[in-house]
Formats: structure tokens, C-alpha cells, sequence
């Protein structure tokens, strides 16, 4: 209970300020407006049809309809032994937290409308069939993927999205040419103060138990949090010359994400060395996206996110084995015995929501263009979505 | 009377307050400004993405002194102002008609 | 125990920063300074004597002074299943927010040293009495008026306040003339997201347990705010063109104030009707009451909370029918079967807390008028009551 | 699992942004920095060491390595009741705030390399073996010391290292001439009330259960900060004439540092008397150390936290007492029959921790000193450690 | 054409703006500064902080006018700014060689 | 010398930026301002409440530069900042008697 709480603070106000901060403060509205919209539209749909689509038994591919409107959940039926009711609604805080995330992958530049189209959208035709694949089922659920707490559900969705998305509507006006520094950097050290609270709940409640499983997943969390802020931090240090305060809470997320999927099979050593290898692969990865790739993945979703989750899934293949010493986790998916064929299970996984997660994105967006249009114009960018949207300004001291 | 509206960096305030003080002149208005001139060019590099630094914060301080101590005042903001980096800034002067204190209606020298 | 604090939350920072938001630059440490005060000072007359005026059992409508100093709560009595002292402060929460509730319909006018005793007198004498009536075995209580978490109890008795003390302190100085928009939406944005957090605690918590109720509780509340938020935020789409984040949020707290007294007793789909009713009900309210009626309620406590409350306490005698198909909710008061037989009293739980409140705050008003006076004058006005009342600034950039 | 989420929240984002609000725009960041980078290394130097040091059985003054690197902490072993991951990593987040408190003493001036490095032998030289005195079955538990939730531990510890870390390093350069007033005090009320609620997991935790203890803990908290806080409010607002934001949330402050190491042993009533006691004196001691003697403890952690975490440590050896009335507590420690008794030894253990801390934090402040330098220069402070230390700013509106 | 320059107490603005709309006068631009002058050197303890003021907020107002109404603006301006205290501000005068307005470009009195 | 300066939406600054450095001028200070004048009276609501819009964010550009390009960077300014709609803002030209630059103690055309 108190769980699904954390979660729900992790997008508002966790996400919405940490993401609030980074943009100009003619656009932080429309973050925060997304981040809301998102949570109230993402939580109707999950009763509609959403939380149906993922647990609902139907076939391995998706749940069907049989739960649409939460039918059959009432005060008394259980999910395992914690109540449905609770168990949807823990289920439905990921389901807003999701789609939320890909938003920073084009801000700044899309329309209020595209926006509340495409989260709609994509949470029913992407989010939900692949929490049916992972966790209410599906076929990676039998074929013995390794995600507690979000990986490959949450993560690498969310970060192929953004960089799909990024790269369909483009770059800001402003891209590589003049600052696009963050507005607020006070709002976004505090959203991920929160975010880090909050992702106790996130992984520590993945065990569905106030038990020694949750609390150990609590404990790699931390830890693997810590290292990655501290590598981060270390790295531009080093390389730079100069600690940032960005870059030390954004070592902090990419350790989060990282250890998400492997947080409930992994013990405290090797929350060390997934946090450590988040930093540093998380912060080659923004170089890259941004500076040769030149792709405005804005907040970047994908490589903190995206990547994240994807070195994450694959390391929860590794460290859940029982046999690599102080690394040692707590055992591989029943009826694997191996690294390496837990390894080739988690790269399936990792593939196929990867390559299902761009290919209905790129769809989606084409549709959503066509219906509402993606970006607003130049003058309007300039302005500010804030003003252009919502007829409203952030601050008026 | 005259009006120096002078540009310098931030951090420099507090010495040309001193410098000024220092030779009678007390009073004086300061702005927060965003400045463009040759201290740019140079492309930055934050979390990944690189950039072009176009403006950067200035302070505006504008103070009415009478003439015949111009001379005097100008010496002293440049002075207390310069770090010989690109970026320093710059002095204007330009001409007071009248000057009125609002408290008291003096006017002219008086009022400053 | 957590719900403890997460309503806590909610008044402080949720609630501070809400409100806060919302006022101009100059009066924002006024509110922070007034929910602070107050709940340090409800919390210290809750010991003294308002939990045993609650509490005690006395008569129907007035606890007594049994428990004054909280006497005979010690680390082993119990109330019901939960240590006494956990009740008596989950119920110290609430006597702390519905005070702070009210100040939002006299804001940035209001001396500090009047906040102070009006709120003293009115926890005393409006809030302790009330609460006695609906949960402290009074006579709403046994009447059987359904109020699971303060629909009557917190948000009619603020609403009903707020309004009679913004007719009574009348508007301030440029309201209907210049601009009063919000100095930080990004600040009130922030409150309410922990709002939303910290009102699971809020309706969940009043479960008393950690069950299948409690996060059925949580669910209903979840999905009214989501509800009431899109409501808003879509009519306000279709009406004018924009929606705005500060209209999405007020949706949020309109569906979040509507379920609270049905929460405990509602089924999901119930609560989606409600959180409809609720943002295109206060929404209207919102306009009538500012534009119709030119009273300046000016965090417009009354539309949102006490229309909100209102609607919530007797819609929570038509949802919890168990006859309403997919609509069904939890079943009446024990004794009572039908639906009109429940609404009948809710209707009466509803007037009886309007009128005692109206009446009783009016006269504390004019009371606390004569001792210290009521308003600041119109240059102190337009200073702002931070310089006036606390010699200090909100923001020093 | 709540109450380490809770004390997590505390540090990140509450005393963030309590401090962070206190210190002029120009350095915001280094304050959220070096929160954030503390909360990194000393959760990395608790798995490392510092869990072994404290909590290792050793001898009476030092744990020893047996637990480094969490050795032997699986999700089965218990500590007590509750899994030893989960009191590992309460008690880890203990060790994140105590040496958090302390950046308030010397903020503004100091090299962030020399707060890393700092902090860093502190925590492993002065807090772990102090913990282990406390509550790691050294020393001063032994002779039956009462400190509940940290008075010693973590406030004394606190306190006396920024007193003496102020003194070595020496006063802003503008301390007692121009102004240093907060940059925004919205974010510093904002902080306080994560404080507060958070607070409930320091104190409502250290029970380490969830029954009627800790409800009580959490009880006399919520007093003591609220008497705090109204106490220093009017103290100000009788000798100034005006109550401020500040002066409230600071005396809220006091209250809840003041009660800490008495909260799982005194009553409702003893809460009072303490909280109104910790206002008044660490009023005082505020203006003592900075008017009097002029030592710029910039954000008055020695007056607030030491000042309160000695007389905390002292009043619960008194309101311990079984026989004190109203003003009764939970009894002393085992063996001990008198209140002289217990207050020799409270005040033994208040002298070994001061003294001890004053000690070893001098000698490290000079080893810092040497290695990296304690200063930024005269100009570097007046463009501010955001831009000198992390080539950031924090805002940019 | 003239240029009025006033800095006022904040708090004084709508009576100033109200002043000079009486007179015909309605567009003006306003910037938030900090002002240094007489209006300093007592003591204030914040939090037991001892600390001397040294700078005050103001705003600035620029009001070009035409030059016969210029007597009758600073005297509005005076009048409506003034609270008889110390730090009520000043106002300078200059001259503006030309007005343009952007949107037709008209120029000179029309452009006000 | 002359002192360009000009009230600007805001969101046009990028756009007189180049049209500026276009013609050669780079050096330019920029202030956040508050404009009243004809562009405004319509009454909005906002959450329920009816108010007149009284003053809007402008930005004030000023810019030094020397007579014989006077008439070029107003021309620039003009064209760059029109939007046709009201509240375009305004250009103000007045004298300026020196410029010294800070750095180097330079004075006149070389300081600019
Ligand atoms: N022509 C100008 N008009 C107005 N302000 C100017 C002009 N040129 C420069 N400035 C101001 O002076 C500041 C410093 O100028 P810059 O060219 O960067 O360096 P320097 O003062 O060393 O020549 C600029 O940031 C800008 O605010
Ligand atoms: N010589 C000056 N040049 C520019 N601004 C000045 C000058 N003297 C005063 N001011 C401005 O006028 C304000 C009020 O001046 P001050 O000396 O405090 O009081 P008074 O206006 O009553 O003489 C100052 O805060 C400052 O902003
Ligand atoms: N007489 C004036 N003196 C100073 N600033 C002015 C004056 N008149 C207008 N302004 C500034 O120019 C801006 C635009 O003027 P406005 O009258 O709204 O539209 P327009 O420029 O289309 O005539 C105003 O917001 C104000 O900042």
C-alpha cells in the first residue's frame, strides 16, 4: 500500500519536477500538464481496458478483455495474498509512470494534444501487451525472463519510445546552437530526491510483501542508486574537470533504472557493480545520442532509461546466479541453471521489446501526425508551450 | 549632471560600490541584465549536447553624479571593475537634464 | 501508521504549496506561515481538549473533557484494532488540515494575529463538536450519516468557512480589477501532486487497517481524482479553447474532495461518476461564485472542497447501493436499505453541518474582529503580508 | 520499510532543501550537491565499512570488519525481529543525514573536494564508532545510556563537528556586514515539512516494529516539533514584534531534534515540556553563537541540532521516569531506579560524544586542510560554489 | 521629447501609473532594481544574524513624454510616489532624440 | 554615439539578434521589463476570475552604436521585431557623450 503510494510520488511530483527543472521556464507547464494528464488519462484507461490487455489470462501475446472496467475485482478478491484491488492499482501507478517518462524524449516542441493522443495510445497498444508478455503470462514470462520490477516493461519501452519519438518529430529549434540549459536545477534535484524515495516502492514493493525479499530489493536499490550518482559524478570529475550537480542525480536515476529489473534476484555486492557499470555506460550513452548522433532525445530518456534497462535486464541474468561469490544473487528462473542460458532468455526479451516498442511507436506517431499534428510552429516554440498551450506562465514573481 | 550607466560582471559589484563610495558617491540603481558581446563564441558541452553561449549575466549600475566629479567616477568603476578578461564591459555617458528627489521636491544637485 | 504521515504530508508541504502557488509573491510566506502555525497549534489544542470534544463520549453532540491532555492514552490502549495514540493522531491530522483548508478563502488580506485566533477558536468550537456528531458516537453518527473520511467532517465544515469568512473579510483590493494569477504554478503543481499521495493516506487511512477496504479506499479515491482531473481539464478544452495545468489540478482536488466521504464505500465505477460529477459540478461552482456572485473565496476553498464535500456525502448514499449493478458500492449505514431512506439523512448531515458551521463561524469572525481586527490596511495590502506580518521576503534571487 | 523510506526522504530532498533555501542563489547547488554526493559515499562507506564499525560486535569502542561489505547479510537474517537488510539500511540512512547536518555549519566557503573528503573519514571516524557506543552494544549502552532515536549519535555528533568545522574554517566573508538572507524561503519551509513527516520514520522507526511503541514515538514527535515551533514563534513575535516563517520552522526544527533520543521513552505530557524547552533555549543559543560569539555556524546546526540533542539526551533521562504524574514516561534503563542515577549517565554519555567529536573532527578538518584546502578564495565566494565548484547555475529563468 | 526615469517604492506603483493615466500619459515601462542611496546603514538581525542593509528593491519607470506635459508628469509623479520617507527615490530627465513605433513606424509624438 | 533603445515582445529577440549582427552590430544588453501601454484593457478569466490584463513581459534591448549606422540597425530593429499587432513595442534614440570600455580603458567608436 504504502508501495504503490512511493510509486504514484515518483511521477507526481518525482518525474514532473525532475523533468520540470531541465526545460526552459516557458515550457515547464507543459511538463508538468503532461505529467498530470498522462497520470488521470493513464489510470481511466488502465480501468477501461488496460490492466485487462496485461492480466487478464487470455493468450500469451495479450490478456483480452475479461477484466475491462476492473470486472471481478471487489474489497475481497486476492492477487496472490495481497488484494486485486491493491495489486491493480500498484499495477496502474507503473502504467502512469511509463508513458510519463517518454515525454522527455520530445519536449519542448509537441503539441498538448499530440501528446495526450499518443500516451493513449501507446499504453494500450504497447505498454500494456508487453506487461501481459513479462508479468501477466505472456510468453517471456514462461519462456523464464528476469524482470522485477520493470526492465524491459517499463524501461526499455519508455526509452525506445522517446528516442523514436525524438527522432520523428526532431530536434528543438534551438538543438546544438544556442543554450537550452535547465531552467531550474533546484526542481530537478528535488524531483529525483523523491524519485529515489519513491523507487523503494518501486522495486521494494515489486515483491508484493512487506518481507526479507523486499527489503533486500530496497537495499540494491540504494546501493546501486549511490554508485551510480558517485560514477557519474566521479567520471565528469575526472573527465571535466568539475562534479555536476546534473550529473550526479543523473548517475543516481541511471543506477535506479539499471538495477530496476534485477533488483529482486541480485544481492548487495552486485547492486555495486550494476550501479557502477550504469554510470558509466548511461553517460557514454548521452555523448553519444546527443553529440554523434546529433538526435534531441531532450531529457535523455533513451540512454538513461532506455540503456539503462537494457544492461540491466542482461546483468539481472548474470548476477541472479548463485554462484559468483560476494557477487552471489538469488538463483535463476525455475528450470534455468546457467548465466549463460538465463543471458540468451534475457537478450530475447531485450530484443523483442525493443524492436515491438520502436516499430508500433514509429506507427503511432505517423497516425497521431496525421490526426492532430506533431510539433507547433517556430514562433510558437520560441514562445513557450506554456503560453501556447496552456495560456499560463510558469512563474509571475 | 551627468548619467554613467556602466555593464560589469556580477561579482564586481561590490568593489565598484567601495571604489565609488570611496570618492563621495552613494547613491546608485542596479539591474540585472543579460549581456551579448565578444566574451561568446566559445561552444559548451553540458550533459552531452554542445552549445553556443550567447548571453551572459551582467549587472547594469547606473548612478547620477554631477559633472565636474565624471572624470573621477569613471576612473574608479574602471578600475574596481577590471579583471583584464573579455567580458569586463562598458561604460556610457550620457546627460541628466534635471534631477527631482521625490521625497523633498529638491531638484538639481541637491537631489542626488 | 504511514497514513499518519502521508496526511501530514498533505498539509505540510502538500497543501502549503498548493495554496502557496497560487497567491502572488508578496503573500506567499503568509500561507506557508499560516499552515505551519496552525498546525502546531492544532496539534497542541488537539492534546489539550479537542480529541476528548471529539472523542469522549459525553452526549450526542458534545464529547467532554474526559480525555482532555490526551488522559489515559498510553503506548498499550487500544481504539478498535490500533493503539489509541496512533487514533488520536491520525484524527490530529485532520484537525490539522480542515483549519488550514479554510485560510484559502481569506487569503492575502488577513492579519496573521487574526488566523491565529480564529482557528484556535473555530477548531474548538466547530471542528471538535462536528467531528463528535459523524465519528465521535454523536447523534449524526447514530443516525447513520455515511461519512467515511470527511466530507462533511473537514471538507463542508472548510468550505462552509472559508466562504463566510470571505463575505465577512470582503475581497481584496484589486480583485475583479488587475491581475491576481497565480505567482508559482509549478509550486502549487508540486502541492498537489502530494496531495493526491498523501490523500491515500487521507481516505485509505480512515480504513483503520491495512485491508482489502483500505485499498479498495484507495482505489475509488485514485481513480475519482484521475477523473475529476480530465473532466476539468477536457471541459475547459471545449469551453475555451486551452485546458490549463492550474484547471487540471483543481480538477484533481474537486474529485479527490468529492469521493473522501464516499470512499469507503463506493466501487470503482462509482467513483468514476463521482469524479466526473465532481469537475463539472465545481468547475461551474468555481465560476458562479467569482463571477456571479462577486465573492472573492480566493483559493476558491468553498466550490472545490465544500461543493465537493456536499455532492460527495450525498452521492455516497446513492453509491453505496449494492443494487446498482456495475455501479454497486459496499452497502448502507447498518438498519438502512434503500436508497432514499440513506440520502434522507445525508441530506440531513449535510444542513445540519452547513448551517451550525455558517452560523458559528460568523460569529467567531466577528469576535475575533473586535480583538484584533481583521484585515490589514490598503497599503499593507499592497506590500504584501510577508513584509507586514513577518518582515521577510519569499525570494531573494 | 516505510520509516527508511521516510528518513531517506529526510535527507533527500527534506534537509536539501531546508538548507538549500537558507543560502544565497549563488550557491544552491553546492548544498543540494553535497547532499546528494554524502548520501552516495556514505551509503557506499556503510556497505563497505561503517555497518561493520557500528554494528560488528567488537569491543566496547569499535565494532571491527567482520560485517564489511555487508558480509553475511542474506534476505533471510534477521536483526531482532525485523531482516538484518532492512535494519542495515535503516540505519544507513542515518548515517547519510548525520553528516548532511553538518554542511549547514560551514556552507557558502567551502571546497566541495574538502567536503567529500571530509565527510567521508568522518563518518568512518567519528560517527561509526560513536553509533557503536550508543547502539552497536559499546560502551555507553552498556552503562545504559538513553538515546532513542539519535540525540547523541546524530545530533550531538552533528552539532559540535559544524560548530568546531565553523570555528577552524572561519566566517563568510560577509557574515555580520552585508546580508546573507535565505535566497527562498519557500524552499526551506518546504523542506522542513518533509522534515517533519519524515521525522515520523526516524523516531516511529527506531522502534523497529509498527505497534503502540512506535505509534507513541511518532505521538510525542508530532508534539514536540508543534510546541517547538509555536514556542520559538512567540518568543520572536513578543520580543520583535513580528513572528516569522523562519523562526517558526527552525523552533519545529529544534523540537524534533530535541525530542529524538527521548521519543520512545517519555509521555505526551514530558513531550511538551520538551518541546517548549527546546524552543526557548535554542533561541538563545542561536543568537549567542552568532552575536555573541561571532562564529559563523552558517546554518546553526550547533545550536539547533547539538544545542537540542543535549538537552534532549538529558530531559529524557528525566521524563523517563515512571513517577513524574502526567509528566510521566516508559521508565529508565534496565537496572537503573532514579532519575539522578540516569541523568549521571546521560550526561556521560552527552560529554564522551561531544568531546570525542570535537576532538577527531578538529584533527581531520587539518589533515583536509592540508590535502585539498578548506577555502574557496575571497573571489571564487563571491561568484558563489555553483559556478566555482559544479560550473552550474541554479536557476536560469 | 523627454525621457522621465523614476525609481519609486514598489508599492507605489499603481498610484504613480494611476497618476499618470490622469494626465494622458499611458504607456511606461517598469524594471525591477536594487537601490542604494541614503536609505541604509541601520542594523538588522535576521535569525540572530546581525547584518546592515545595503540595498532595497525599487522599481525603475520610463515614461517618454512629450516636453510639454513634462512639468505636469513629474509633478504627478511626485506627488502620487511620495510618502514623506526617506528612499521615496528620484527622477531624472533626458532628452530622446527620436521615437520610433515598431509596429508602423510611425515616428516622433505620434509613436508614443 | 547614439543609444538605441527598443521595447521588444520577447520572443522576437532572437530574431533582432541577427538581424542586428547582420549589419555588423554585436555588442547589446538585455533587460526583462514589464510594458504598459495601449495593449491591454481586454479582460480575461482565469479559474472563475475576471481582471484586466494591466502590464506584459517586454524586453528591453539597448545598444550603443556609432551615428553613421543610426538610421541602418533602427531600420533592422523595425523589420525584425514586426509582428503587425499591437504591442510591438517601441525604439527610443537618444545621445550617448562617451563610452569607455572597461577591459581596456578604450574610449569612443573603439569601445563599442
Ligand atoms: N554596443 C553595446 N551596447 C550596449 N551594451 C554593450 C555593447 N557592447 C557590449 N555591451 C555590453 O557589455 C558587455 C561586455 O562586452 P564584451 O564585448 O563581451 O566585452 P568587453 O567589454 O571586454 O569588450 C556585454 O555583455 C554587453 O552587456
Ligand atoms: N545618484 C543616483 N543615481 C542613480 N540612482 C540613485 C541615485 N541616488 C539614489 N538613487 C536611487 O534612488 C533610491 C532612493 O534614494 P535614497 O538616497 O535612498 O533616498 P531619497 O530618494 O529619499 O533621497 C535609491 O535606492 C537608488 O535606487
Ligand atoms: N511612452 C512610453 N514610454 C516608455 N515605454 C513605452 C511608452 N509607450 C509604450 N511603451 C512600451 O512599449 C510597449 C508597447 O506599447 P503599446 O502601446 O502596447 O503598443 P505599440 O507599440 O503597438 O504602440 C509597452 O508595453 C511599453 O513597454
Amino acid at each position: 500500500m504504502t508501495a504503490t503510494a512511493l510509486v504514484l510520488m515518483m511521477t507526481l511530483p518525482g518525474l514532473a519536477l525532475f523533468y520540470g527543472g531541465l526545460v526552459r521556464s516557458k515550457n515547464i507547464l507543459s511538463i508538468l500538464m503532461q505529467c498530470f494528464a498522462i497520470a488521470g488519462i493513464a489510470s481511466i484507461l488502465w480501468v477501461f481496458v488496460g490492466y485487462s490487455i496485461a492480466f487478464d489470462e487470455g493468450n500469451p501475446y495479450f490478456g483480452g478483455f475479461g477484466k475491462a472496467f476492473f470486472n471481478g475485482i471487489s474489497e475481497s478478491t486476492l492477487a496472490g495474498d495481497i488484494p486485486e484491488s491493491l495489486f491493480a492499482m500498484f499495477q496502474m501507478t507503473f502504467a502512469i509512470i511509463t508513458p510519463a517518462l517518454i515525454i522527455g524524449g520530445f519536449a519542448e516542441r509537441t503539441k498538448f494534444s499530440a501528446v495526450v493522443l499518443f500516451s493513449s495510445l501507446w499504453l494500450i497498444l504497447v505498454y500494456a501487451p508487453i506487461t501481459h508478455w513479462v508479468w501477466g503470462g505472456g510468453w517471456l514470462q514462461q519462456m523464464g525472463l528476469l524482470d522485477f520490477a520493470g526492465g524491459t516493461v517499463v524501461h526499455i519501452t519508455a526509452g525506445v519510445a522517446a528516442l523514436v519519438a525524438a527522432i520523428v518529430i526532431g530536434p528543438r529549434k534551438s538543438f546544438g546552437k544556442s543554450s537550452t540549459t535547465p531552467h531550474n536545477l533546484t526542481m530537478t534535484v528535488t524531483g529525483t530526491g523523491m524519485l529515489w524515495v519513491g523507487w523503494f516502492g518501486f522495486n521494494g514493493g515489486s515483491a508484493l510483501a512487506a518481507n526479507g525479499d523486499a527489503s533486500m530489493a530496497m537495499l540494491v536499490t540504494h546501493i546501486s542508486a549511490a554508485t551510480g550518482a558517485i560514477t557519474w559524478m566521479s567520471y565528469e570529475w575526472i573527465k571535466f574537470g568539475k562534479p555536476t550537480a546534473l550529473g550526479t542525480v543523473t548517475g543516481m536515476v541511471a543506477g535506479l533504472g539499471t538495477i530496476t529489473p534485477a533488483s529482486g534476484f541480485v544481492g548487495p555486492a552486485g547492486a555495486l557493480v550494476i550501479g557502477f557499470i550504469a554510470g558509466i555506460v548511461c553517460f557514454n550513452a548521452v555523448t553519444i545520442i546527443k553529440q554523434k548522433w546529433k538526435i534531441d532525445d531532450s531529457l535523455d530518456v533513451f540512454p538513461v532509461h532506455g540503456v539503462g534497462g537494457i544492461i540491466g535486464t542482461l546483468m539481472a541474468g548474470i548476477f541472479a546466479s548463485t554462484e559468483l561469490g560476494i557477487f552471489s544473487g538469488q538463483g535463476f528462473a525455475e528450470g534455468i541453471s546457467s548465466i549463460s542460458e538465463q543471458l540468451k532468455i534475457q537478450t530475447i526479451g531485450v530484443i523483442a521489446t525493443f524492436v515491438y516498442t520502436a516499430i508500433v511507436t514509429y506507427l503511432l506517431l505517423k497516425i497521431v501526425g496525421m490526426i492532430t499534428g506533431l510539433r507547433v510552429d517556430k514562433d510558437e516554440e520560441t514562445q513557450g508551450l506554456d503560453i501556447i498551450d496552456h495560456e499560463e506562465r510558469g512563474y509571475d514573481m | 549632471m551627468k548619467m554613467i550607466t556602466a555593464i560589469i560582471k556580477p561579482f564586481k559589484l561590490d568593489d565598484v560600490r567601495d571604489a565609488l563610495s570611496d570618492i563621495g558617491i552613494h547613491g546608485m540603481t542596479v539591474t540585472d541584465v543579460k549581456g551579448f558581446g565578444r566574451q561568446k563564441g566559445h561552444t559548451e558541452l553540458y550533459r552531452g549536447a554542445e552549445y553556443v553561449v550567447d548571453f551572459l549575466p551582467k549587472l547594469k549600475l547606473e548612478a547620477a553624479v554631477s559633472s565636474d566629479i565624471l572624470d573621477q567616477a569613471v576612473e574608479a568603476i574602471t578600475q574596481a571593475a577590471n579583471t583584464g578578461k573579455i567580458g569586463d564591459g562598458k561604460i556610457f555617458i550620457s546627460n541628466i537634464e534635471q534631477t527631482i528627489r521625490i521625497r523633498t521636491g529638491e531638484t538639481g544637485q541637491e537631489a542626488l
